[in-house]
């Protein structure tokens, strides 16, 4: 389904993305990681047509979408939809005409420069927002939501698209952990429900270790890994990260803590 | 000649009139009667607003003072027709150009005003410059700063120069008056009379040191391509006007005043002399 | 636990240097700056000449300009020549009291006039001449013989009484008094501003608040063709002293001036905005030469403009408008493209992302985001445009400037000022909080 | 794995019939309102724009075709006479030098007026939390009264000459600014005033180290704006009656034909001089706003 | 030394912070932790008279510090240090002078005014950067550090105050795990080293944990926990944070994972 071959983009003689390819074939939901300038972003970018490749290809159902041009790739576009770390919402406007943006590519623009969206469409964004659980944010501005809201207004936006492939760039760095949780379960939620491949960028190992059927790590603007979940030792992880030995991880985790003593002594409390 | 469909009259300020509005509103309600078209007042803060709008045609009818009209004659000679003046009570046309200083000050002549603060008006105003400019040198006293005068300043209008002179701000200046009557009253007309009535001075604080060869009053002129009976119309208006209505009259004369007679363009040609000569001084 | 974090080691001496240095840097600016501020203002102090200007300021005119501010004169007048007596107030035909409602002030019994100015200054004129009663120094008496004028008055001569062989004026706290060969005048100062509600010709003046409430709430009519309340109505409307009907006028249309000009600016420059910006005309020169335009239109400055258009469309609130809204095409043709340019790219790259056009790209993605801003700046802008038509006004012959420069040149009818003055701060404040209303209104929430 | 993603609402969430009821609903109302509000003021415009006209001494389309007369006219006198006007030009230097120092002293004082009165009217910021409503309305009046009133008031009590221009332009200066300078002021971070409040500086030490540098690039660049306007003020300020270059302006103008080079020596002058103030101030405004 | 007497803030008629009291004898290093909005930065600012109490005493030394008023209380603040979360420092001015801040109190205005610093305060500045290991910054712009860079200014600017008490609210909420780490450290060596009591709000039970002498659970306002960080069970932080069972910490911890079989290998070879 998705073929990448030797994609490459250079920012001036640097190769901020340099000879990826990868092979997915079937709606898997793949996590991309590696630490900051890694080439992440600028792989989707490239991906949504938002950034144009150097060199490379690709392929979606036999198309070579890098090579689409003009009305093409808009309608490219209008197939793959993106999910942005700061949401690249309109803040301004209600959070339905924000939704109903996901289908500006497919109606006349006549008719939309007014905002005079047919009764049809904006009853399906209502029902996305509703799927999402913000469907009474409606009529609000999206500035006024929270973050995980927006987010989810974001998603909404991508579903309306009625994408086959949903790109999200770090779609939880902005997030408190509830609702990185919630917009992740979504994001999950519709990769298995309606079987839409999701690629997303992720910050942390955890998330990507409990969201996706794959990993790809990359470094540099190479792919360094490429496997399942699993696979994701620590070693691994601090090669992807370039961290070192000294660095101790646990002093500064904003998880609630296993205790591992004052649990026993409290599970015994309460099985005594 | 196409008929009109309305009729602006512009009032000039300064030199005349200062309540100029409703002085002249009156007279707008007589016009609107006689011509039959609506007529509109316009009264714009300083002499170029008319004169631009009789240029440019929007303005129909204007009293301008008599530098006033030989700028716009310069400008374009086929713009207006000169049509009426206002007279004094004596039937004169004329009035004059005053020189003055504060009596307490010991000036009693233009002589005493060698290395003294002379005014001006504001440089389109015959009585209150251009006269003068060209007078007062061919007496002697060159108007160049720092030549017979310690220095030359414009005040920019009447009152201004009356209140610069009795404020000794400067010390001595130039403004317009009729010549007739008492010294102590301001004479009959003219922007002395009016300040002294206003309580502004005090006519026994200031001294006449110099006067002007008679100057003709400015000219009441009407556009060139108004229809001939729109112009007769006004014309026998405002003749008329001094029989019909003796205080719209006084009202629109600023003063006492024996009514308008017609005058033409002539009269005029020295005051369009004056001023082309100096133009690009 | 990382080692590098709280190691001790001496501080390099180079870098105490480099920090002192750098301190004492700062220090010498901390000095500079306000000395040589000090230094311009001195050689400003100097170009203004500011010492001849502190000998030359004259503060008892701000003493009367203030007091005039609030206080008007009435004239008592006599012509010398027929003997007729005129009472007025500021001396003007609109303010003429009818010569049987004078003034209690003002006592006539035949040839005699007797004129109280209170506190036992009493101006007297008889078929001699006139008497002033001065408390405190005694009586001055004035008759004139021929062409001459005759003073009596206990010597020596105060400076606060002028005498020529012609004239004599007399200048008291209590008012002030004017006698030539013409005509005897004596000037009466109370506070307030007089006839501002009914002028003496009306029925109403002269009449207590109580009185007019009375009037207004009862059925008889003064006259039977209206009701009181709308007689009294267009008695202060038309008021010939005040003219508030044409003061109410002229705001409006000064008003009118800045509104028109400032929406049709704007109406025209956001086309152009987009024209010159550089994210959305790729093409260098069309840009370069639209801003050299808005630039120049700028530059020359409404006044010029005003001057400009005086000859087209001669004067009139429309040619004051048109001036506005040139300068001001240029004034926002700068600024929408500044804030088009400095627009956030989220939006539109989110807006992109699924595939827009460019114009729906604009108009989704740029227009809901530069709204606010344009919109201030337009409110911002009608709101000082209010005060610059004022001056404007004053050049094309309308609106409240006119009014207003005219009153101040002539320098007498100070309380006029004052009045347009209050009215003109007040449309202008009234206009701020309209546009910040606004402002508030449409941007911050719907 | 517990799935909350799609809220922990669930249960009591309004069902989805009246949402959209309620949703298409309010699309209706805005539809109808904004086409509303757009009648209205597309019927204001063009109401105003005929009354404005009809009150005109000459109309609109008659006026049009003649815009460029009064142009024409001085430039063509002014074209036969070029050779005299960079003579002109130096004439006329001093009058300009006025005008700019008029403008640069007023800013300067209104600059430093505004500055405290800012502050002080900030909330969050003033030193005086109740007296906030009163430096507020100061400000108010005093950018209320144009330039020019002021100017002539004063020229009665103080004589002409350029003081009067400044103090006129400088009152108006401190109101505008500081209701800028107090926006700004407004949005400042207060965390590092609380920094130092913590460590115990009092309210001037606070804002001169705490707020002071972070509005100061915002300040300066309105300020630079400011000034900019002051120049043309004072130019008009000499227009209206004071000294300066506006005034030579007048002067030439009112004279009308025979000085229309002079007319044009002027203009260009003052008409460079604001160009070069304007390119400079905003060169600097965009640096100091934008980072170097 | 302080003795916290049933202090308590009012907004509106909601309490901020109610009738907190207790004591604390020696130079301790004293976490406060607890769920937003339980009252943590509350309390914390009202030591420092940044916000002013309803009622109740904080007796220092005998004085109760919350009735002192103008100079007097910023004298307090000048012996009181506080650290902040998002650093709360004067972003455009270097660090040499961010530091010297900490001596405002004892300077004139004028002083303030011409940048008048007496050489040997700008040495002892750099000598407290050195200490913190960021000497070499002292031209630099405050705004062109690194989190944990400026948070270590921030304690450099609290030491300078030479303050009996640092107060540090959630000095490492803003810092990535590695930064984290060292103002932790720092903090500790100060309260170690010098012996000043340090308070510290803190949102993770890791760190309260590590770094504690002593732990304060603050729950809608109240004290609901005083004791030592051992007796900080699972169940009594779930108490404190009222977070429920279902909630997972573990999907969004920032943290590299711990691969406990590659820290035993560590562990073991360390200990062999
Ligand atoms: N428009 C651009 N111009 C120049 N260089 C760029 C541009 N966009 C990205 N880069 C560079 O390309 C490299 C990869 O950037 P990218 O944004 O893809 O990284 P990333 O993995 O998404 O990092 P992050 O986690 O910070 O978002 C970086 O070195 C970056 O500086
Ligand atoms: N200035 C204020 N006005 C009104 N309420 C306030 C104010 N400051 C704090 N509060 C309220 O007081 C309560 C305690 O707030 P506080 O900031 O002390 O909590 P916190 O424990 O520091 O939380 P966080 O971890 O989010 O910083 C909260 O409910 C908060 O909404
Ligand atoms: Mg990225
Ligand atoms: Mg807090």
């Amino acid at each position: 389904m998705l073929d990448v071959k030797d994609v490459t983009r250079m920012f001036g003689t640097k190769a901020a993305v340099d000879r990826v390819s990868f092979t997915v074939t079937g709606p898997a939901f793949v996590g991309i990681i590696g630490r900051s300038g890694a080439g992440k972003s600028t792989f989707l970018r490239m991906m949504n047509r938002l950034t144009d490749a150097t060199f490379g290809q690709i392929m979606v159902d036999g198309t070579d979408i890098l090579a689409l041009r003009g009305a093409q790739a808009r309608a490219w576009q209008s197939q793959c939809a993106m999910i942005f770390q700061q949401f690249n919402l309109v803040p301004r406007m209600d959070v339905a005409s924000n939704v109903l943006h996901g289908i500006l590519n497919r109606r006349s623009t006549m008719q939309t420069m007014f905002n005079l969206w047919p009764r049809a469409d904006i009853i399906r964004a209502l029902e996305i927002l509703d799927r999402l659980g913000i469907a009474e944010q409606a009529p609000k501005r999206t500035e006024a939501l929270s973050g995980g809201q927006q987010q989810r207004v974001a998603i909404a936006r991508a579903l309306m698209q009625d994408p086959k492939i949903i790109l999200a760039d770090e779609p939880i760095a902005s997030l408190d952990p509830m609702n990185a949780q919630i917009v992740m379960d979504a994001l999950k939620k519709i990769n298995v429900e309606d079987g839409r491949m999701v690629i997303a960028n992720l910050h942390t190992l955890d998330t990507a270790r409990r969201y996706c059927d794959r990993v790809i790590g990359m470094r540099d603007g190479r792919i360094v890994f490429d496997g399942t979940p699993d696979q994701l030792s620590t070693g691994v992880a601090r090669d992807i990260y370039g961290a070192d030995a000294s660095f101790n991880e646990s002093a500064t985790s904003t998880a609630i803590p296993t205790d591992a003593t004052a649990d026993r002594v409290y599970a015994d409390a309460m099985l005594s | 000649q196409d008929a009109i469909t309305g009729f602006n009259i512009g009032i000039l300020g300064g030199e005349n009139a200062q309540d100029r509005m409703t002085s002249n509103e009156c007279f707008r309600k007589y016009v609107e009667e006689a011509i039959g078209v609506p007529v509109k007042l316009f009264a714009p803060a300083d002499y170029d607003g008319v004169i631009q709008g009789l240029l440019g045609g929007t303005i129909d009818m204007a009293w301008l003072g008599p530098s006033a009209y030989a700028k716009v004659y310069l400008t374009n000679p086929e713009a207006v027709d000169v049509a009426m003046v206002k007279t004094n009570l004596d039937k004169t046309y004329t009035y004059y150009s005053i020189g003055f200083a504060r009596a307490d000050s010991g000036i009693t002549s233009m002589d005493d005003m060698k290395g003294k603060v002379m005014s001006f008006n504001d440089p389109n105003s015959a009585s209150g410059y251009l006269i003068p400019r060209v007078e007062l040198p061919q007496s002697g006293y060159s108007i160049e700063p720092g030549e017979f005068y310690g220095d030359v300043k414009f005040t920019g209008g009447h009152e201004q120069t009356i209140v610069a002179v009795k404020n000794g701000d400067v010390d001595a200046g130039v403004t317009w008056a009729d010549g007739q009557g008492d010294w102590e009253d301001g004479y009959n007309s003219g922007a002395l009379r009016k300040a002294s009535d206003a309580g502004l001075v005090d006519m026994n604080d200031l001294v006449e040191i110099w006067r002007s060869k008679p100057i003709p009053e400015g000219p009441i002129v009407l556009r060139r391509a108004l229809p001939q009976d729109v112009k007769q119309s006004i014309i026998d208006l405002t003749m008329g006007l001094i029989d019909k209505d003796k205080d719209c009259t006084y009202n629109i004369a600023a003063g006492e005043t024996a009514g308008f007679t017609e005058v033409g363009h002539d009269v005029y040609e020295t005051m369009i002399e004056v001023r082309r000569q100096q133009d690009g001084m | 636990m990382t080692a590098s974090a709280l190691t001790a080691s001496p501080i390099p001496p180079s870098l105490a240097e480099t920090v002192t240095k750098s301190f004492a840097r700062k220090r010498l600016m901390a000095f500079a700056v306000p000395a040589l501020i000090l230094l311009y203002l001195a050689y400003t102090a100097v170009a203004f000449d500011l010492a001849g200007l502190a000998q030359r300021a004259k503060l008892d005119n701000a003493a009367i300009l203030l007091s005039d501010f609030v206080t008007h004169k009435t004239h008592v007048t006599r012509d010398n020549r027929d003997g007729k007596l005129t009472v007025s107030v500021e001396g003007e035909g609109k303010g003429t009291y009818p010569p049987d409602r004078l003034p209690e002030w003002v006592i006539t019994t035949g040839e005699v006039t007797t004129i109280d100015l209170g506190k036992g200054s009493v101006v007297t004129y008889d078929s001699d001449g006139a008497r002033f009663v001065v408390p405190d120094y005694g009586t001055i008496d004035i008759r004139p013989d021929g062409d001459r004028l005759i003073l009596n008055a206990p010597q020596p001569l105060p400076s606060w009484i002028n005498v020529s062989d012609t004239r004599v004026s007399v200048t008291t706290p209590a008012g002030r008094f004017s006698y030539t060969r013409s005509k005897v005048e004596t000037f009466r100062y109370q506070f307030g501003w007089e006839l501002f509600f009914f002028t003496l010709d009306s029925p109403f003046s002269g009449k207590g608040p109580l009185e007019l409430v009375g009037l207004a709430l009862s059925g008889d009519r003064i006259d039977p063709a209206r009701s009181n309340v709308s007689y009294m109505v267009n008695e202060v409307w038309t008021n010939k002293m005040w003219r508030h009907g044409d003061v109410v006028w002229a705001l409006f249309e000064t008003i009118l001036m800045a509104f028109l000009g400032t929406m049709g600016a704007a109406i025209i420059a956001l086309p152009l905005g987009f024209v010159a910006a550089s994210n959305f005309n790729p093409l260098a020169p069309v840009r370069f030469g639209l801003r050299r335009v808005f630039d120049f239109i700028r530059g020359v400055d409404g006044l010029i403009w005003t001057i400009i258009l005086s000859r087209a469309f001669g004067p009139g609130p429309m040619t004051g408008a048109l001036a506005i809204l040139i300068t001001d095409t240029g004034s926002f043709g700068k600024m929408f493209s500044e804030a088009l340019e400095n627009i956030d790219d989220k939006q539109v790259e989110g807006v992109r992302s699924t595939g827009a056009n460019s114009l729906l790209r604009a108009r989704f993605g740029v227009i809901p985001q530069v709204t606010p801003v344009l919109l201030s700046q337009v409110l911002y802008y009608l709101e000082s445009n209010t005060r610059s038509a004022t001056v404007i006004g004053a050049i094309v012959g309308g609106g409240i400037g006119l009014l207003l420069t005219q009153a101040i040149q002539t320098q007498k009818d100070w309380e006029e000022v004052a009045y347009y003055m209050t009215l003109i701060v007040l449309m202008v404040m009234a206009m701020d909080s309209l546009s910040g209303w606004l402002r508030r209104k449409l941007i911050k929430g719907e | 794995m517990v799935d909350i993603a799609f809220g922990p609402e669930r249960g009591k969430r309004p069902d989805t019939a009246s949402i959209q009821d309620s949703y298409l609903d309010m699309v209706r109302r805005k539809r109808m309102y904004g086409g509303i509000l757009l009648a209205l003021f597309i019927a204001t415009l063009a109401s105003g724009w005929m009354l404005a006209d009809s009150r005109n001494a000459g109309g609109f389309w008659n006026g049009i075709l003649n815009v460029f007369d009064f142009p024409s006219e001085v430039v063509a006198e002014a074209w036969v006479k070029r050779a005299l006007i960079p003579a002109l030009f130096i004439d006329h230097i001093p009058a300009l030098i006025e005008t700019l120092n008029i403008a640069a002293v007023a800013t300067l004082l209104g600059g430093v007026a505004a500055m405290s009165l800012s502050l002080l009217a900030t909330r969050g910021l003033a030193r005086w939390p109740r007296m906030i409503p009163v430096f507020r309305r100061s400000m108010d009046a005093l950018r209320a009264i144009p330039e020019i009133v002021i100017a002539l008031v004063l020229i009665y009590i103080l004589g002409g000459g350029p003081v009067p221009a400044v103090i006129a332009i400088a009152l108006h200066t401190g109101g505008a600014l500081g209701k800028l300078f107090s926006e700004v002021a407004e949005n400042a971070d207060l965390k590092p005033v609380e920094g130092l409040q913590s460590v115990g500086a009092s309210w001037t030490q606070q804002m001169w180290l705490g707020v002071i540098p972070q509005v100061a690039p915002n300040w300066l660049s309105y300020a630079l704006l400011r000034f900019e306007i002051n120049v043309r003020a004072s130019a008009i300020l000499g227009f209206v009656g004071e000294g300066g270059i506006g005034h030579d302006l007048k002067l030439a103008m009112q004279w009308g034909q025979g000085r229309y080079d002079e007319v044009v020596a002027i203009f260009l002058l003052l008409f460079f001089a604001i160009v070069v103030i304007d390119r400079t101030s905003d060169h600097f405004r965009n640096r100091l706003v934008k980072g170097r």
